[in-house]
């Protein structure tokens, strides 16, 4: 029923994207292959936008799915998930494990009627600095298009 | 199709013998219930208890749901021993015994699964559709699968078994079990009926809004009583992570992220696991269609990892393990 | 103290008048709304075409004086934000069934007692529950066994009693006096024969109800502690919790922070005896383990336990328990003599 | 005296040496030519057969050699001159001036970015611009520039030091002189490598004439992510993406013009890789391969050659190609060339890749001189069949292409062997003991949370664009934050004081470094941390360089809002890090050997020599293995006389128990502690590792009339034959007019989809041995590629020249063999003649090829460890741990990893010794400190966590029924923690609360 519970429901569609609005990334990077395609492109002072913010796991296996709804429901406009090419692992299989899951994950958010631009995984090696910024900025036009996230997050 | 001989007969037959052989320490299985179309879960642990059994198709619950308690890691008392179960299972449910012995959550040598023949239960939802706010005071299965039912007013009435039965049943590909110790009754072995995830297909054909809506419009049902849950054989986790602090994932509020949260978070673990029995739809109080949700999920797993939950005991759950030319289709590149 | 009050009549044309006199005087009106083939609560515009022909509401109205939900408070880096949506608005609960109405007042009961949830009382102050007496019972009522009967009065200010072309509509409290009287025009005294014409529904509603004695079950439950009665529901039981969220007088809470970023708010959220854990300790240990004590906790809390604290029982015998537990543990087999 | 040891060359073979060698805890000086570590796989794009990116896996291991307290790094140097012998030899090294202070450079790069010198830089060929004080290449180690002599100004002409001026360390140093170190070893590894031959000695293919014309390593570079068009294949003329290209193979190899005969034995497959890679970038390019064979010889790579040509559509076409024309209009390149029709078509492409062969360079040689060491033919270190990481030299021992061409897993398995090798000569002596004493670590529990934050300037790389006074201030404001600084540099040895006087001073129970990247400096700070009391976990990295102000140099506003940001979330999730320890258990010192052939026994001899226990285990009543049935090695020598010495060896060392006829019932434990059960043996044994050389076993043929007619025999039963006549004056070749080999009988075929690798050589060396008996003799060799790789292909070139004839068949029309007239009667399709020929032998050999051991699937059960598709035992990881596996504490070496001659078999065996000690040399194994730990309330074994690890690091307790991780093997990748549903198992130090707390800061 929950006719009078005073709690905030999902936040209020804006039918505008605002002029200003730079969105939130969020990048999970395995250690061993994006992180360092990360820090090759700063090396290599590759300008890329300055939405996103990395946090740095040892391997992409170690990605929780949960994570991903975690930062979605707290208003992170788009999550990118980064590993090593298959076969390129430092944990042998981490990664393919991953792809599995990361299959599922992005069919299941996109049935559920969120915007395939929200939520993305890539490959990128340690030689692929360019690559690192050119799906970072990939993703981040991406999620301009459209626009703040607002299904699934929650003010208190 | 119909099965001529009575099941239930047989069953208390097959019952007594596991009792008498002292192959079994317990049976779990369907009595009549207080309810005119509700037969429900029973427990019967000696051969007394063995003429209450019935098998038809009023008896919807899952009872794989209840293994993983007889087994449980903790609270085992002292000089405890692992008990011999048999179990009444139509081929959705021994699909979930074969997924809880895999995950370890029954040992498959205390295991006597009763394969029973089933096409199909009752949805009561659709009866009381049928019946148009008429109240019935009982009900059986008639001869040819239709449902009688005597209502309070003193008249009666039949619903046909295709009005009746659950949607789950009439897609069902496992009309027996695919795993069994002892079949009760005659295999029906035809799956043509099976039509595989027309419904999902046609939600993924609709554009992303629609899709939303619905899903924004069915989890407004959800009143977080987590009954999806507990009648789930699947969502045997000892703390659910929806309750799980330290980190906690998840607000205790009704608030919409939240209740998305979890279902989002429920349905993506039964990846591999999910046999699309209904139970989750069946002890919903708020009627919600969580089967569109969670079939998208059978869909994948069998599309992407040619994986269906339940058939084999061997097949490495699909989350544990991969192949090199796994689908990477949804891959970004630059 | 009913006697002493003239029940009043309305005619069914007149009734489309009295809602919106309701909502024009400032009441937020809460009637029955149909939802498919259920009866829900819903918040009602003026002029709603509103009947009394269902059985009961899908849920008790138990939410709207305790949220399964309510912000308790907010704060902001540690410091309390008043909170400007606090709710003071006048409310009319309309249409609830004399269990449930009996069930607010066992609530009342809990949360009026000294000193009060100011929560709870400041909902309870701003309504009038103008209850439906029942005339339909479902097969899974068994409300007369509890005390209660098809147009009991406790925990109502107004009773009304669909005779077929009009309303009855009995105050039952002074607040529902007042209420009535404010409406006086679009009502008029009523008849002998409408009087008698309730009490024929109520006597017939009650007949369809099988009647359980019921006398001394607080000490026989309390004697039956570590017997096997708890046995066969519990091993069945799945613990879901649907009884208790569905029950009118379920009544456990839980209060929780949360925060996001700088800000935060504590939550008062339904907790429920049937989940492991509710009694689960930070230490890890359990004091409930299994499904049994979960059970059996609930049986005793409501037929024992508060026979001690309160002198009720705690179960008013609408059956949703019955009608929506996914596994059939039909509570009226527990507590038979 | 202590454990010491030399390695001369730092590329992959020479770092795998060293690190070997410090894990055996002798300490290695790594001595190397260049500026940086790392080799010629540095430069390479990808590895076959895996496409595995090169740096990706190279790069891990350069900075563990850095940072290995056993390894010392000196660049920029040579050898000199070498005094003593075994185990007490003295070189002289002589370092050249990098002009730039190691011990103050913090790498940040300014000198760099001022420098008005651009010079072509040698990391990408030539084919892009560097300054004239650079750093190598992004990942360098040690990662300082150098200064060029040849161009740097103020060393020609005096004036300039715009470097020097802008170096805030004050780092450069121009008085910097060569200078000559005394370094003292045990041992001696050579490791220096090879050459790439230079095309322009092949004038025919207009190398350097014609624009469009590259070597492959050149290529390499073009087709890598870090390379000059950043992956962009382009050809150099104009600059457009070609749409045909050329490999040209064997150029400098197989070719007698140049003097060079030998085969470079990794040119098919880097081919065929680029050709793979260049087809993923773009699929409409066209690449023909021209070569003469196509040497798929080692493990996965037939599957790779057909991956090139099916799925990816690459022409190979047989033939040399005698020179390359230029269309001066397109500058694109006409090549001539046979169609397998024998007509001669002229076909244009936009890009001509010459495959350049690997070669001594004068260097090289010059080095073998120094330290007297033999060199053969071929300009290659000489060694031994039966000696193959040996020099002639005690205590001298030689790996990777230094003694012939070979690929990244060869060299690895060499190094490795080489370090075991080495590693017996020191057994003898004393380990240093490299030990940091700590103060005892701070108990902080009950501690309120009080962290401190350092932000870095970086000199100028941070603080120009990063407002670090305004992130420093706001450090300040964060909750649990109770002391905030910023540093010009963090990393610097001054800073390392300013960081731990703080945490003294306030009490400070948590620390944020927000600087450069934790993949090369955190080491540095959690060792600050641990020499001021705190434990080295607590400590958290904020990325502000790399990731912040070097990609935002145009929004410093934006980039200081970011820096911020990051700081809050490491501050967010190092105020919920607890101290983690590395668990340490004990080992047992000693080894279990599965396998009594040529690899166990190489493998069980090695450990004794270096002082360890071996039990040996071999399922036959006798030792020797497959080694039994070959009698000669290519070089015409018998292989008996060795064999019973090594098993005389084997038998007679004290350390090594034999058990024959014996077969292994269970094994249990993990690395450091195995027990295993013998069938009938009662006591059981424990070890510390297990070895597994099972070897392989013969195909036995089912077609060409095997078995029906008794002229058809195997090579083996050839060589059998062989051996009993050797010396006899009537033998029974003396009087056959013809010979018949079949080559690829059981291999590449459907069944065994891979080469058997030896089989080409045993064929050429039995048909040598025929010739030897008698000259007149006819001998036929029916092939599909003649894989005689290496320097093995000399004996392929002598037999041609012996006049035994080679006829190709091709898969789809294999040699038919029927009786008639009552003798085997052999038809193929000659191509030269494009006839079928017909031939009536005396005796018809089938090579039979190499298929697994039976064993195998229920030893893999046994041992957890993985088979391949063929079923032979699958490695860690097929380029850089090529006789580990991922379950630590197991090895494998010889024919169960693969088929292998002589050679190699006991390279690998001694590989597997090698890494075997480097768990037994320690006394205790520390494991990782970030680890899984199992929350045992929430567990409810389900085991998904057992099948995710692919260390097998987690099992069920047997009695709880809820998993438990072996520390000792997890290698804290977090895949079990992201496959719980339950979230009861998480990973230390990447645990699910602080994640989403730093996460929640967002």
């Amino acid at each position: 029923m929950k006719t009078e519970n005073p709690k905030s429901e999902i936040r209020n569609p804006q039918s505008e994207i605002p002029e200003q609005w730079q969105p939130k990334i969020l990048a999970f990077l395995c250690n061993w292959c994006s992180y360092a395609g990360a820090d090759l492109a700063g090396v290599s002072r590759i300008q890329y936008p300055t939405n996103v913010r990395v946090i740095r796991v040892p391997c992409s296996g170690r990605i929780n799915p949960l994570f991903i709804f975690s930062a979605l429901r707290q208003g992170i406009d788009g999550v990118l998930v980064s590993g090593c090419h298959p076969g390129d692992c430092h944990y042998i299989s981490g990664n393919l494990v991953a792809r599995r899951k990361f299959a599922l994950l992005k069919n299941w958010l996109e049935y559920v009627g969120i915007e395939p631009e929200r939520v993305q995984f890539s490959w990128v090696s340690a030689a692929e600095g360019g690559r690192f910024a050119e799906i970072l900025q990939k993703v981040v036009d991406g999620v301009k298009q459209v626009g703040p996230i607002q299904k699934l997050t929650k003010d208190i | 199709m119909r099965q001529k001989t009575n099941l239930s007969d047989e069953l208390k037959w097959v019952a007594r013998k596991l009792f008498e052989e002292n192959r079994i320490d317990l049976l779990i299985g369907y009595e009549k219930g207080t309810l005119p179309l509700h037969n429900r879960p029973c427990f019967v642990s000696s051969v007394e208890g063995v003429d209450k059994l019935v098998w038809d198709s009023l008896c919807a619950n899952n009872l794989a749901t209840y293994l993983p308690r007889l087994f449980t890691r903790t609270h085992r008392p002292k000089g405890w021993k692992p008990p011999r179960v048999a179990i009444v299972a139509k081929g959705c449910d021994a699909r979930s015994v074969v997924g809880l012995i895999k995950e370890k959550q029954a040992p498959r040598e205390n295991i006597v699964i009763l394969g029973v023949p089933c096409d199909g239960v009752v949805d009561l939802r659709k009866i009381e559709d049928a019946l148009d706010g008429a109240c019935p005071v009982s009900a059986k299965v008639a001869e040819d699968g239709s449902i009688m039912l005597q209502l309070d007013s003193g008249k009666s009435v039949q619903v046909s078994r295709e009005k009746a039965l659950f949607d789950a049943c009439s897609d069902c590909p496992y009309p027996d079990a695919p795993v069994f110790d002892i079949r009760i009754g005659r295999e029906i072995g035809d799956k043509s009926a099976r039509r595989p995830f027309k419904d999902v297909e046609e939600f993924e054909a609709k554009s992303p809004e629609p899709r939303w809506k619905y899903f924004l419009e069915e989890m407004s049902k959800c009143i977080r009583c987590y009954a999806c849950r507990q009648a789930c054989p699947n969502c045997y986790c000892p703390t659910c992570f929806a309750e799980q602090t330290q980190p906690k994932w998840l607000g205790v509020g009704a608030d919409l992220p939240e209740v998305m949260y979890f279902h989002l978070g429920r349905i993506f673990h039964q990846a591999g696991r999910c046999v699309d029995c209904g139970a989750c739809v069946r002890a919903c109080p708020m009627g919600i269609d969580l089967r569109i949700f969670t079939r998208k999920m059978v869909k994948d797993v069998q599309e992407l990892f040619g994986y269906e939950a339940g058939i084999s005991l061997d097949e490495p759950p699909p989350l544990c393990t991969f192949k090199m030319e796994d689908d990477e289709s949804f891959i970004t590149e630059p | 103290m009913a006697e002493t009050i003239t029940a009043r009549a309305m005619e069914k044309k007149k009734f489309a008048d009295f809602t919106r006199a309701i909502v024009d005087n400032g009441y937020q009106l809460y009637g029955p709304a149909i939802e498919g083939r259920e009866a829900i609560i819903a918040q009602i515009a003026e002029q709603a075409d509103v009947s009394f022909d269902y059985r009961n509401f899908k849920m008790s109205p138990k939410d709207l004086f305790l949220s399964q939900s309510e912000v308790l408070c907010r704060f902001c880096r540690g410091e309390i934000v008043p909170d400007a949506a606090a709710d003071d608005g006048r409310r009319v609960l309309l249409g609830i069934r004399p269990c449930d109405a009996k069930a607010i007042s066992l609530m009342d009961k809990v949360f009026l007692q000294e000193p009060a949830d100011s929560y709870y009382k400041r909902k309870r102050d701003n309504t009038v529950v103008i209850s439906a007496v029942c005339s339909s019972p479902e097969d899974t009522c068994f409300c007369t066994s509890v005390g209660g009967s098809p147009a009991s009065t406790e925990g109502s200010d107004i009773l009304l009693t669909d005779l077929g072309e009009s309303y009855l509509l009995e105050p039952v409290t002074p607040k529902g006096e007042d209420f009535l009287n404010r409406f006086s025009s679009l009502t008029r005294n009523a008849s002998k024969n409408e009087v008698r014409e309730k009490e024929r529904i109520v006597e017939e509603a009650a007949s369809r109800m099988q009647k359980m004695d019921l006398e001394g079950i607080a000490e026989r439950f309390a004697k039956a502690f570590e017997s096997d009665l708890w046995d066969t529901p519990s091993q069945r039981c799945l613990g879901c919790g649907i009884c208790t969220y569905f029950c009118p007088t379920c009544h456990c809470f839980d209060v929780t922070d949360e925060t996001l970023h700088e800000n935060g708010r504590r939550l008062r959220t339904w907790d429920s005896c049937m989940y492991s854990l509710f009694t689960l300790h930070a230490s890890g240990h359990n004091p409930r383990p299994s499904q049994r004590e979960r059970t059996r906790q609930r049986f005793m809390h409501k037929f024992s336990y508060s026979v001690d604290n309160y002198g009720e029982l705690f179960c008013v015998g609408c059956g949703r328990c019955i009608k929506h537990c996914p596994v059939n543990i039909d509570l009226r087999e527990v507590i038979a003599p | 005296m202590e454990k010491t040891a030399l390695v001369v060359g730092a590329g992959i073979a020479g770092i795998q040496a060293a690190l070997d060698l410090a894990e055996m805890k002798i300490q290695t000086y790594l001595v190397e030519s260049g500026p940086s570590i790392g080799g010629r796989m540095a430069q390479l794009d990808k590895t076959f057969p895996t496409n595995d990116c090169a740096m990706c896996i190279l790069s891990p291991k350069l900075v563990e050699a850095a940072s290995h307290p056993y390894i010392t790094i000196i660049t920029d140097a040579e050898i000199q001159g070498i005094s003593g012998e075994a185990p007490d030899f003295h070189v002289k090294v002589l370092r050249r001036p990098r002009f730039v202070d190691a011990e103050k450079c913090t790498g940040c790069g300014v000198c760099m970015t001022k420098c008005p010198v651009r010079i072509p830089d040698p990391y990408n060929k030539g084919l892009t611009k560097t300054k004239c004080i650079h750093i190598p290449f992004p990942q360098a180690v040690p990662a300082i520039p150098i200064i060029d002599k040849e161009t740097c100004i103020y060393l020609n002409r005096g004036k300039c030091r715009v470097c020097e001026k802008f170096c805030e360390l004050k780092a450069i140093d121009f008085n910097q002189k060569e200078e000559v170190l005394d370094l003292e070893a045990g041992a001696i590894v050579l490791a220096a490598g090879s050459a790439e031959f230079d095309a322009t000695l092949k004038d025919e293919y207009g190398y350097k004439t014609f624009p469009n014309v590259m070597t492959s390593i050149e290529y390499e570079r073009i087709l890598s992510a870090s390379g000059p068009t950043a992956g962009h294949v382009q050809r150099p003329s104009d600059g457009k993406e070609p749409k045909k290209i050329a490999f040209l193979q064997c150029v400098g190899s197989r070719d007698m013009q140049v003097g060079n005969r030998y085969c470079s034995a990794i040119c098919c497959m880097q081919a065929a890789k680029d050709a793979i890679i260049t087809k993923e970038h773009s699929p409409d390019v066209d690449i023909a391969i021209f070569n003469m064979d196509i040497r798929a010889y080692g493990k996965h790579f037939d599957k790779f050659i057909d991956r090139a040509r099916d799925e990816h559509g690459t022409r190979f076409i047989r033939g040399r190609i005698s020179s390359v024309e230029v269309d001066p209009k397109t500058e694109n390149l006409i090549i001539r060339h046979n169609m397998d029709s024998g007509r001669l078509v002229e076909e244009s492409f936009d890009l001509v890749v010459l495959s350049v062969g690997l070669v001594s360079s004068s260097e090289q040689r010059d080095l073998a001189r120094k330290f007297g060491i033999k060199l053969n033919g071929d300009g290659f270190i000489a060694s031994d069949i039966f000696a193959p990481v040996n020099t002639g030299i005690p205590g001298i021992f030689v790996c990777g292409s230094l003694a012939g061409p070979k690929d990244i897993p060869e060299s690895v398995m060499q190094a490795s062997a080489a370090a075991s090798a080495a590693a017996g000569v020191v057994s003898g002596y004393e380990t240093r003991l490299i030990k940091r004493e700590f103060p005892p670590e701070r108990d902080i529990r009950g501690e309120p949370v009080r962290i401190g934050v350092f932000i870095c300037h970086c000199g100028i790389n941070i603080a120009s664009t990063v407002d670090v006074e305004a992130a420093t201030e706001y450090a300040r404001t964060l909750p649990h934050v109770a002391y905030a600084d910023h540093l010009l540099f963090a990393c610097s040895q001054d800073s390392q004081k300013v960081i731990g006087e703080a945490i003294k001073e306030h009490g400070l129970n948590r620390v944020v470094v927000c600087a450069c990247t934790p993949r090369t400096h955190e080491p540095l700070f959690q060792s600050t941390l641990r020499e001021y009391g705190l434990n080295p976990y607590l400590f958290e990295f904020g990325n502000i360089r790399e990731q912040c102000s070097w990609v935002h140099q145009k929004e410093p506003e934006k980039a200081t809002e970011k820096a911020k940001e990051l700081l809050r979330m490491a501050a967010a999730k190092v105020a919920r890090l607890e101290p983690l320890y590395k668990m340490s258990l004990p080992v047992t010192k000693s080894a279990l050997v599965i396998g009594g052939g040529l690899a166990g026994m190489t493998a069980a001899l090695d450990l004794a020599n270096q002082g360890y226990p071996v039990t040996l285990v071999e399922k036959e009543g006798v030792l020797g293995g497959n080694l039994t049935k070959v009698h000669y090695t290519l070089d015409g020598a018998e292989t008996a006389p060795f064999l019973e010495t090594l098993i005389e060896k084997v038998k007679s060392n004290d350390r090594i128990t034999v058990y024959a006829g014996a077969r292994v019932k269970e094994i249990s434990g993990y690395v450091g502690n195995f027990k295993t059960t013998l069938e009938g043996v009662l006591q059981p044994i424990e070890h510390g590792v297990v070895i597994v050389a099972t070897g392989a076993q013969p195909y036995e043929p089912s077609e060409y009339l095997y078995g029906e007619d008794s002229r058809v025999l195997t090579q083996e039963e050839l060589e059998d034959m062989l051996k009993e006549n050797e010396g006899k004056e009537k033998s029974p070749f003396s009087g056959m007019k013809s010979v018949v080999m079949i080559q690829c009988v059981g291999s590449r075929d459907e069944e065994h989809p891979y080469c058997s690798r030896i089989c080409c050589t045993t064929a050429v060396k039995n048909a040598l041995k025929l010739k030897e008996s008698n000259p007149d003799l006819s001998v036929y060799v029916l092939y599909r590629d003649m894989r005689t790789y290496g320097l093995k292909e000399n004996y392929y070139q002598e037999a041609r020249n012996k006049g035994i004839i080679f006829i190709r068949y091709e898969e789809d029309e294999k040699p038919v063999v029927a009786m008639n007239a009552q003798r085997p009667e052999v038809k193929v399709r000659d191509r030269v003649l494009n006839g079928i020929l017909a031939i009536h032998p005396d005796l018809l050999v089938l090579s039979a090829g190499v298929v697994a051991n039976p064993d195998n699937p229920w030893l893999s059960q046994l041992l957890k460890v993985p088979l391949d598709a063929d079923r032979f035992f699958l490695e860690a990881h097929v380029k850089l741990r090529p006789v580990d596996f991922a379950t630590d504490g197991v090895f494998v070496c010889g024919m169960a990893h693969y088929p292998k001659d002589i050679s190699e078999t006991i390279s690998q065996a001694r590989a597997a010794a090698g890494r075997a000690a480097t768990v037994l040399a320690k006394t205790e194994i520390e494991a990782e400190g970030k680890v899984s730990r199992v929350r045992a309330e929430r567990c409810s074994g389900c085991g998904a966590c057992v099948d995710v690890c692919a260390y097998k690091a987690i099992e069920l307790d047997p009695v709880k029924g809820i998993a438990v991780v072996n520390e000792a093997l997890c290698k804290g990748c977090g895949a079990c923690a992201a496959s719980c549903r339950m979230n009861a198992i998480d990973l230390k130090g990447f645990a699910d609360e602080q994640i989403l707390a730093a996460l929640a800061e967002l």
